[in-house]
């Protein structure tokens, strides 16, 4: 069996990468987009463990949760990214900066 | 008794109020005329109350008015102590105010603020009685600050003159160092007597004078010391010794009835008559007294000696005041309180006269004060001559005249001082007998004799005058006066107004002095209101050698003094009549000496540049580098410019870029593991 | 009259009359607004006077007390009563107020029924300060006052008016800040927002000293104390002659008001700790900004200095009681210095107004504080110059002015607090009167200086009006003062009793 | 599961029923300016309200086996939000129709935002939480980017995504753990397992995520970096929104998720809400200072006030929460006024009047106007007699009754800094002159709802007791 603590430390992993995608990745908003799955996904990874080691199901219920909720959320994420480039006619993540300070 | 006090003090005040208030309504009669009438029934009373104590020998007594404050269980109050030396102020100020007033009517005729100077010198006699009159040193301060400040408003009385509104900022400010010592004085009395109120300060001095006081840190200093040092600084400003006289000779910008009234007779006299009424408080320091000493010895003497440079009329006047008063101080210190004030009396009558000699000599030479564009006056104005005559012979002490008396027992009184510097004093006061009547008959024969110099300067005179202070509709009352009369014809007596008091002020400077002298230097006229301790021997040795005025005469022919006098009176007939051309060959010779004396010691100068230009500096450097730099320039507004600059450097945290946002977020997060979870820097 | 809520009429009565004038002002005519003012103002001066007659002369206590439940979950109340020290300065309030609303009468132009709102509500809001009893009402009450003030210089004020308005309000609102964490530490001390109760609250020592350097920022800012005085020079100069006179009369009273309310007596030992720096500070204003005063070239900056300097003496008065009572043993001295600074106070509020009126004269006519651009004025406007010069020489502390009767009692016992204490307070005689007469001598005396002057016309009868009320009242305290002492009397007894009595638990 | 349930989710249902309603209206509606969805919106807060106010026992309801909870904070807090709502519209009706972005969409969404705000206070478990935020937040990231063709705001709705599905994955994240050590998602029993087990550095690090999630929605330093973009780049309109009601929604989170929840581990998150209070108090006070743009001004000032806000949180006490609460609901309350006259000053046209320059001589132009503003300027500054200045008190006031005078004296200090600010505006609207005397022009609505607004801060500031009896009974019952 494998144990808790490796899904724990996937999840972990995940989380990282999708965290470390956010600041590092500098050019395209997509791959934002794509981290802030990777990020509820890892975040999953975590509650269908901790779901199955309880032997709890209130955990898996929680990811369905979060699987739909992610699902709007790229919707209205895609959304507001055609919005920037209809308006700004880029999706790099390095020129949206217009306002700072 | 009550109601004549009041009304002695107030009537003045009322006329002052009067004229000052409703001087347009009332009129330039009006004003007159009911400034002499109050100042008239204070003196006609004063006179009664004189007679009454003085003469009759009504108990001294005290009066509270009403009460002024009462801070914890300190009452403070209005009030007012009548005792000889009182009553004989009263007397003397409100004669000599009474004079000034009818004289100024002839004075003042043409000056448009004419209402405004009679309520000026009727405040005047108002403050000056509060002054004398006061039982407590409260109200000895306010009368003392009022005087001070009618002396302001007098000598700047001709607005527009800068030379008179420097003059009068001069003397107040000087004054106000001599007040700063004074109302320390008072404070340390205060806090040692417990009390503000003359009897009771008096009950305690001999408490007091056991105590000492620690003013730098490990020395103690006799109590009694210390408050009659500080009180006598007081007495310095007002009555202008060394080093706080400079202020006098300025003032003679004021109009000359003031110079007679505030700055010879009366107002300058208060320091004399103050430091008399606290000896039983002087008489527990010999210290102090030593001070007082030489002090007035400095200022009898050096003082003298600048008045025979002096051109300006009322200047070498008022240099003469200047050493006078030296001389009552040297008799203060000498313990010889009622001397100091007989001379102060004396001095009183005869230096307001010779002050308004020299104002109708003023007035009938258009104002013109250079007595060396006078000379042979006496053709014209036999009346101010004689009577100017009698003023210079009390001033020198020809024997018979009043000054002699009271100028001859201070010179005796020193003589006879245990006191470590009466030596010294002595012989200043000596040589300063010889000085002053070279002065005064220098002055007295440029002026009154001699051949007429006026003709070839008077058109010059007037265009250097008039430049002098062109401008100003009002107040340049004596130039424009001046002008109105043009030079037509040669110098005519002055009018009844002028000679009148002229004359009534001389017979007081031949009398007084025969009248009071035995009185005053034999029978302990001034009883309780003085008091000498038994170690200072002076007065107590003057009047075992007086006899009676007679005898002082006879004496006095022959002695010291009137020797010197005599010899000092010579030497200016021989100058300034027989050869006049000496003069100017001994400035040559003396050039050096004679520059020191021009510059008047440069105490002017000192102070301006010491005081004047460190003040300023002072203020400068505060208000430049402490104020604009140090706390705002640093303190406040560096801390807004400190602030914005984080402010400016903090806001590009805020970059813009999205990774940047996240970065900071996670850093954070990372932030609070370390530290929370693992313990980083726990 | 008696069953009135007095001092809440005070307080309420110029507030909701100034926000009336607010709302109705903007349509009606200016001299409607004018009137009515006046009338608000005027009512109020006559409603503060039976405080005044019917003040009970021999108690300590509280008087006129009114007390209403105001935020019960905390235990505040509207808790409002006044002593001998509440009490002149809340006649002085009133009083002064009808004369800035007369001074500003033909002068202020622009917004006139703004301004006029802003000087009544801030008159209300300077009598709650001096009423308030709980704790907050008075934090409530004194902030509150900078915002019309703030109002006032910002709008109405010279060329520097943005940056001087700033200044003062951060300045002050940084003072007080600290006081409000002060006071909440002392409600979670003693459980009570009562003033009163504060005064008998058991302190530690070391809670004492930080809570009076707390309070001193708070105070000491509003008097303001050297080195924390540098506001005062701009808020005055900018701020138009109204307002420069509330600033000068009222404002900088709030400030001892302070002292007198909060520091010495909840902590006299801390107040002790920190006596010396206190009375150092007091004599460094006196003396240094004396100097200051004297090379400033603006008539108003001049006087805002003069200010500052006699203010030293309101500070040093209140801060020698312990000085003195260590070296004489007895309250005596105490309470002279303390009743000095009192009537300092007062004395202060009349004198230095009525030069802000005088320098406000001038300025209505030339627009020019600049020293440099008069001379002679005497010639054009001697009336003027007649009672400007009672207020000078008031300045100066003249005898039988009210400046003197402060200043006097001060430095009598300073004296007993030490010698050179006494001597360096005793420096304002030559130093006042250098800087308030060579002021004189330089705008009023000499020649005509030129055409602007010569232009010039004498006071008119309103200005006359609110000058010789000043000049009345400073003649009528110096040559009588026993009417102001009899009041603050048995109050200042009192205090100096608490102030010397540790509360050390 | 029995009908009470459904009764004591009365409110939020009828919302949801209502919420369609306008959706419908606004499909089938010709009207350009939206007047019906605009009034239906309008009628169902109010309806909501008087439900929320009236429906149900005012005692603490705990409902569908723990998920919901109704207690009197919630009550409180909920008629708060719905009032902030009510007025928002009112002020954002004008601004919206006079730049033609006015669509019922707006409508719906707000609607839909307020759901999850009540969703949101009222959550009992943690899952509820997550689903209150993220309606919430998903309806802002639409409502921020509703202006279509401004490139600000479209850049600003990015922004506000990535940086909330951050913050949330963060907070999901911490409770994935928190249900883990617990094995429940309920919040009472997680804190009571907390209690029992005493946590341990699990617990802690999982405490590390969900305080990210709360200072995000809050904006505390340093998770405050969305905020002064989305703020400047948002329709006015939707800035007013988002600064306003949710601020109380995000309050009520921390306290479900930190007090509710996590009370065992209250030494740490005190600690860590005082670097955050502190930090957001400095931060936004000092960078407040050099903005030029007031929407942004007013977003560092809200980083500032959230770090006050916090410090109620922290001292752990009733009263504390009590100040939050009260701090919460003033600050909302000013700062709507604000944003209103923000909106009003930019006027008809379609450009923003955003900068403070702006507001130059608006008290000559509309005195009344400059008055209001006044008030809110020197209340958000803290100046007494004002609401602001009683919310500063209340916090300040616990955190000494904590013993942390030193952290009243910063906060103190730091809130003069910020006076700055707010003075620059006052300044520009007393001191300077206008470039124009054109009079501001308000709806009639809009010119009530303003007057009701500073009105109510300044009654608010004289007579504060009765908000802060509410605030305290609210958090003891």
């Amino acid at each position: 069996m494998i144990p808790l603590s490796n899904y724990l430390v996937l999840g972990a992993v995940l989380f990282c990468l999708s965290v470390a995608g956010m600041f590092i990745n500098r050019k395209n908003v997509i791959v934002l987009l794509m981290c802030v799955e990777l990020m509820l996904l890892a975040v999953n990874t975590n509650f269908i463990a901790f779901s199955h080691y309880l032997g709890d199901l209130t955990g898996q219920v929680f990811v369905f949760f979060i699987l739909t909720v992610a699902a709007a959320e790229s919707a209205i994420g895609l959304a507001i990214l055609v919005v920037v480039f209809r308006n700004r006619r880029t999706i790099n993540v390095a020129d949206l900066n217009a306002m700072k300070g | 008794m009550q109601t004549a006090i009041l009304v002695i003090v107030l009537a003045p005040l009322l006329g002052a109020i009067v004229a000052g208030l409703f001087g347009r309504q009332v009129g330039r009669a009006g004003a007159h005329w009911i400034t002499i009438l109050g100042v008239g029934a204070s003196f006609v009373l004063s006179a009664w109350m004189f007679y009454g104590v003085a003469l009759k020998g009504v108990e001294p007594f005290e009066w509270s008015l009403y009460r002024w404050a009462t801070v914890g269980t300190l009452d403070l109050e209005v009030g007012f102590l009548i005792d000889k030396l009182t009553v004989t102020m009263m007397a003397v100020v409100t004669f000599v105010s009474l004079m000034v007033h009818i004289y100024t009517i002839g004075y003042m005729q043409d000056d448009p603020g004419y209402q405004r100077f009679f309520a000026y010198i009727a405040l005047f006699t108002f403050s000056m009685l509060m002054l004398v009159m006061s039982n407590n040193f409260m109200q000895l301060y306010f009368g003392w600050e009022a005087v001070g400040l009618v002396s302001y408003l007098l000598i700047g009385f001709w607005y527009t003159r800068p030379t008179a509104i420097y003059a009068n900022l001069k003397a107040f400010l000087v004054n106000r160092v001599g007040d700063f010592g004074f109302l320390l004085g008072i404070a340390v009395l205060l806090m040692y007597a417990g009390s503000l109120n003359y009897q009771d300060v008096f009950a305690d001095a001999q408490e007091l004078a056991g105590q000492r006081i620690g003013i730098i840190a490990g020395q103690e200093w006799m109590l009694p010391t210390v408050i009659c040092l500080l009180l006598f600084v007081g007495a310095m400003g007002k009555s202008a010794q060394m080093p706080l006289h400079v202020w006098l000779p300025d003032s003679m910008e004021g109009p000359t009835p003031i110079s007679a009234l505030i700055h010879a007779a009366t107002m300058v006299t208060a320091g004399i008559f103050m430091v008399a009424r606290m000896s039983p408080l002087f008489e527990h320091s010999d210290t102090a007294l030593n001070v007082v000493l030489v002090v007035g010895a400095l200022t009898a003497f050096l003082m003298g000696l600048v008045g025979l440079v002096q051109n300006d009329i009322k200047r070498v006047v008022a240099y003469s005041t200047l050493s006078q008063l030296g001389y009552m101080t040297v008799a203060l210190g000498a313990s010889a309180y009622s001397v100091a004030i007989f001379h102060l009396m004396t001095h009183a009558f005869f230096k307001a006269l010779l002050f308004l000699g020299a104002g109708s000599v003023i007035i009938a030479l258009h104002h013109e004060q250079d007595i060396r564009r006078m000379g042979g006056l006496r053709r014209y104005m036999p009346i101010t001559w004689i009577t100017s005559l009698v003023g210079s012979l009390a001033l020198i002490g020809f024997p018979g005249m009043s000054g002699f008396y009271s100028k001859d027992a201070i010179i005796e009184a020193v003589h006879n001082s245990t006191l470590p510097a009466a030596h010294w004093a002595y012989l200043a006061v000596l040589s300063g007998v010889f000085v002053t009547a070279l002065y005064s008959f220098r002055m007295f024969f440029l002026v009154f004799h001699g051949k007429s110099r006026l003709e070839s300067h008077v058109t010059h005179d007037h265009q250097a005058r008039g430049a002098g202070h062109a401008g100003g509709a009002l107040g340049h009352g004596e130039s424009h006066a001046g002008h109105e009369h043009g030079h037509a014809g040669p110098p005519r007596e002055s009018p009844a107004v002028v000679t009148v008091p002229l004359i009534l002020l001389a017979i007081p400077s031949i009398l007084a002095g025969a009248i009071a002298a035995r009185a005053i230097l034999k029978d302990g006229f001034f009883g309780g209101s003085i008091i000498v301790h038994a170690d200072h021997g002076a007065a107590r040795v003057l009047a075992e050698e007086f006899h009676d005025w007679q005898a002082a005469v006879i004496h006095g022919l022959t002695a010291t003094p009137t020797l010197l006098a005599a010899a000092g009176l010579a030497t200016a007939w021989v100058l300034y009549l027989l050869w006049p051309s000496v003069p100017a060959v001994l400035a040559r010779v003396f050039a050096w000496p004679r520059l020191v004396l021009e510059r008047k010691y440069g105490f002017d100068e000192l102070n301006e540049f010491l005081f004047g230009g460190g003040a300023r500096g002072t203020g400068d450097l505060l208000s430049r580098v402490g104020d604009a730099v140090v706390i705002d320039g640093v303190g406040v507004n560096g801390t807004a410019r400190l602030v914005g600059w984080i402010s400016g450097k903090l806001r590009w945290l805020q970059s813009g870029y999205l990774y940047h946002y996240a970065f900071a977020m996670i850093i954070g997060v990372l932030v609070l593991l370390g530290y929370f979870v693992h313990g980083v820097g726990r | 009259m008696s069953n009135l809520p007095l001092l809440s009429i005070c307080i309420w009565l110029p507030i909701v009359g100034g926000l009336w004038v607010l709302f109705a002002g903007a349509r009606a005519p200016a001299l409607a607004v004018k009137k009515e003012s006046l009338i608000i103002s005027a009512a109020t001066l006559l409603f503060s006077i039976p405080l005044y007659t019917g003040f009970d002369l021999s108690t300590a206590e509280m008087q006129f007390v009114e007390r209403l439940p105001w935020i019960p979950v905390f235990d505040m109340t509207y808790h409002l009563g006044i002593d001998g020290i509440a009490l002149p300065l809340i006649l002085l309030t009133t009083f002064t107020t009808v004369l800035v609303v007369l001074a500003g009468w033909e002068v202020v132009q622009d917004r006139a029924y703004q301004y006029f709102a802003a000087f009544l509500i801030l008159e209300g809001l300077m009598l709650g300060v001096f009423a308030a009893l709980d704790a907050i009402l008075f934090y409530v009450f004194w902030e509150a006052m900078l915002i019309p003030m703030f109002i006032i210089i910002g709008v109405w004020g010279g060329k520097r008016r943005v940056y001087a308005a700033l200044k003062f309000f951060l300045y002050t609102f940084l003072g007080s800040v600290f006081m409000l964490v002060g006071l909440l530490y002392l409600y979670f001390k003693g459980g009570s927002f009562e003033i009163l109760d504060m005064h008998r609250l058991p302190l530690a020592l070391d809670a004492q000293k930080w809570l009076f350097v707390a309070f001193f920022l708070a105070f000491a800012v509003k008097v303001p104390m050297w080195p924390v005085h540098t506001w005062l020079p701009d808020a005055h100069v900018e701020a138009p002659t109204g307002g420069s006179v509330i600033l000068a009369a009222i404002m900088l009273k709030v400030g001892g008001y302070g002292f007198l309310r909060f520091s010495l007596p909840i902590l006299p030992d801390g107040s002790y700790y920190f006596e010396g720096v206190m009375v150092a500070l007091s004599l460094i204003a006196i003396v240094y900004i004396s100097f200051v005063a004297l090379v400033q070239r603006d008539m108003k900056r001049l006087i805002a200095y003069s200010s500052i300097s006699h203010m030293g003496f309101v500070t040093l008065g209140l801060f020698m009681v312990f000085r003195i009572m260590q070296h004489s043993g007895s309250a005596e001295g105490a309470i002279m210095g303390m009743t000095g600074g009192m009537v300092q106070m007062i004395s202060h509020g009349f004198i230095s107004g009525a030069l802000f009126l005088c320098v406000g004269v001038l300025y209505d006519r030339m627009h020019s504080r600049e020293i440099a651009d008069y001379g002679g004025v005497v010639n054009t406007m001697p009336k003027f110059a007649s009672l400007m010069m009672l207020f000078v020489m008031a300045n100066c502390g003249l005898p039988a002015t009210s400046g003197f009767v402060g200043e006097f009692l001060v430095i009598l016992a300073s004296a007993k607090a030490g010698f050179w204490i006494a001597f360096l307070a005793a420096t304002i005689l030559v130093l006042g009167a250098a800087y308030t007469l060579w002021l004189y001598k330089r705008v009023i005396f000499g020649p005509v200086a030129n055409d602007a002057v010569a232009a010039l016309r004498d006071i008119g009868r309103r200005e006359q009006v609110i000058l010789i009320a000043l000049a009345v009242a400073v003649l009528l305290f110096g040559v009588w003062p026993a009417p102001l002492i009899d009041v603050m009397r048995t109050s200042i007894e009192n205090l100096v009793l608490n102030v010397v009595t540790s509360k050390l638990p | 599961m029995n009908m009470t349930d459904y009764i004591g989710a009365l409110p939020e249902i009828l919302l949801l029923a209502l919420l369609c309603a306008v959706l419908l209206v606004g499909v089938f509606s010709a009207d350009e300016d939206r007047n019906a969805a605009y009034w239906l919106a309008q009628f169902a807060l109010l309806a909501v309200f008087a439900a929320n106010t009236y429906i149900g026992a005012r005692t603490r309801l705990v409902l569908f086996e723990g998920m919901y909870v109704r207690d009197s904070m919630a009550i409180v807090l909920k008629n708060f939000i719905l009032a902030f709502a009510i007025i928002g519209l009112v002020y954002a009706r004008d601004y919206l129709r006079a730049r033609r972005i006015v669509s019922a969409e707006f409508y719906v969404l707000t609607l839909m935002a307020v759901l999850g705000m009540m969703v949101l206070v009222s959550a009992g478990s943690l899952l509820t939480v997550y689903l209150g935020l993220e309606l919430l937040s998903l309806s802002l990231y639409a409502m921020v980017a509703m202006h279509r063709d401004s490139a600000m705001a479209s850049e600003a709705a990015m922004k506000y995504f990535v940086m909330g599905a951050l913050a949330s994955g963060l907070l999901l994240y911490g409770i994935s753990m928190l249900y883990g050590i617990t094995g429940s998602i309920d919040i009472s029993v997680v804190r009571n397992a907390l209690a029992d087990g005493g946590g341990g550095p699990i617990a802690t690090y999982a405490l590390v995520f969900i305080v990210a999630g709360v200072g995000f929605k809050l904006g505390a330093v340093p998770f405050h970096m969305w905020l002064p973009d989305v703020y400047e780049g948002a329709p006015t309109a939707v800035t007013t929104f988002i600064a306003t009601a949710p601020k109380i929604a995000a309050f009520a989170m921390a306290m479900r998720l930190l007090v509710d929840g996590l009370q065992p581990l209250s030494s740490d998150w005190q600690l860590m809400l005082t670097w955050l209070a502190v930090g957001s108090m400095l931060l936004g006070n000092v960078v407040a200072i050099v903005q030029s743009n007031i929407k942004r001004m007013l977003a560092y000032s809200t980083i500032a006030h959230m770090g006050f806000l916090l410090l109620g949180v922290l001292s752990g006490n009733t009263g504390g929460y009590a100040g939050a609460m009260f701090y919460a609901i003033v600050y909302a309350l000013m700062t709507l006024g604000a944003f209103g006259v923000v909106m009003l000053v930019a006027g008809e046209g379609s450009a923003e009047a955003d900068r403070i320059q702006d507001f130059r001589g608006l008290a000559q132009r509309s005195p009344w106007f400059a008055l209001v503003m006044l008030i809110l300027m020197f209340s958000l500054a803290g100046v007494p007699p004002f609401a602001g200045f009683w919310a500063k008190w209340f916090v300040i006031k616990e955190v000494i009754a904590t013993g942390h005078v030193w952290l009243a004296g910063l906060a103190v200090l730091i809130s003069v800094i910020g006076a700055y600010y707010y003075l620059q505006v006052v300044r520009m609207m007393y001191f300077e002159q206008p470039e124009h005397m054109e009079e501001v022009h308000a709806s009639g609505d809009t010119e009530i709802a303003l007057s009701a607004n500073g009105v109510a801060v300044l009654l608010l500031g004289v007579t504060p007791g009765v908000l802060m009896a509410v605030c305290i009974a609210a958090m003891r019952g």
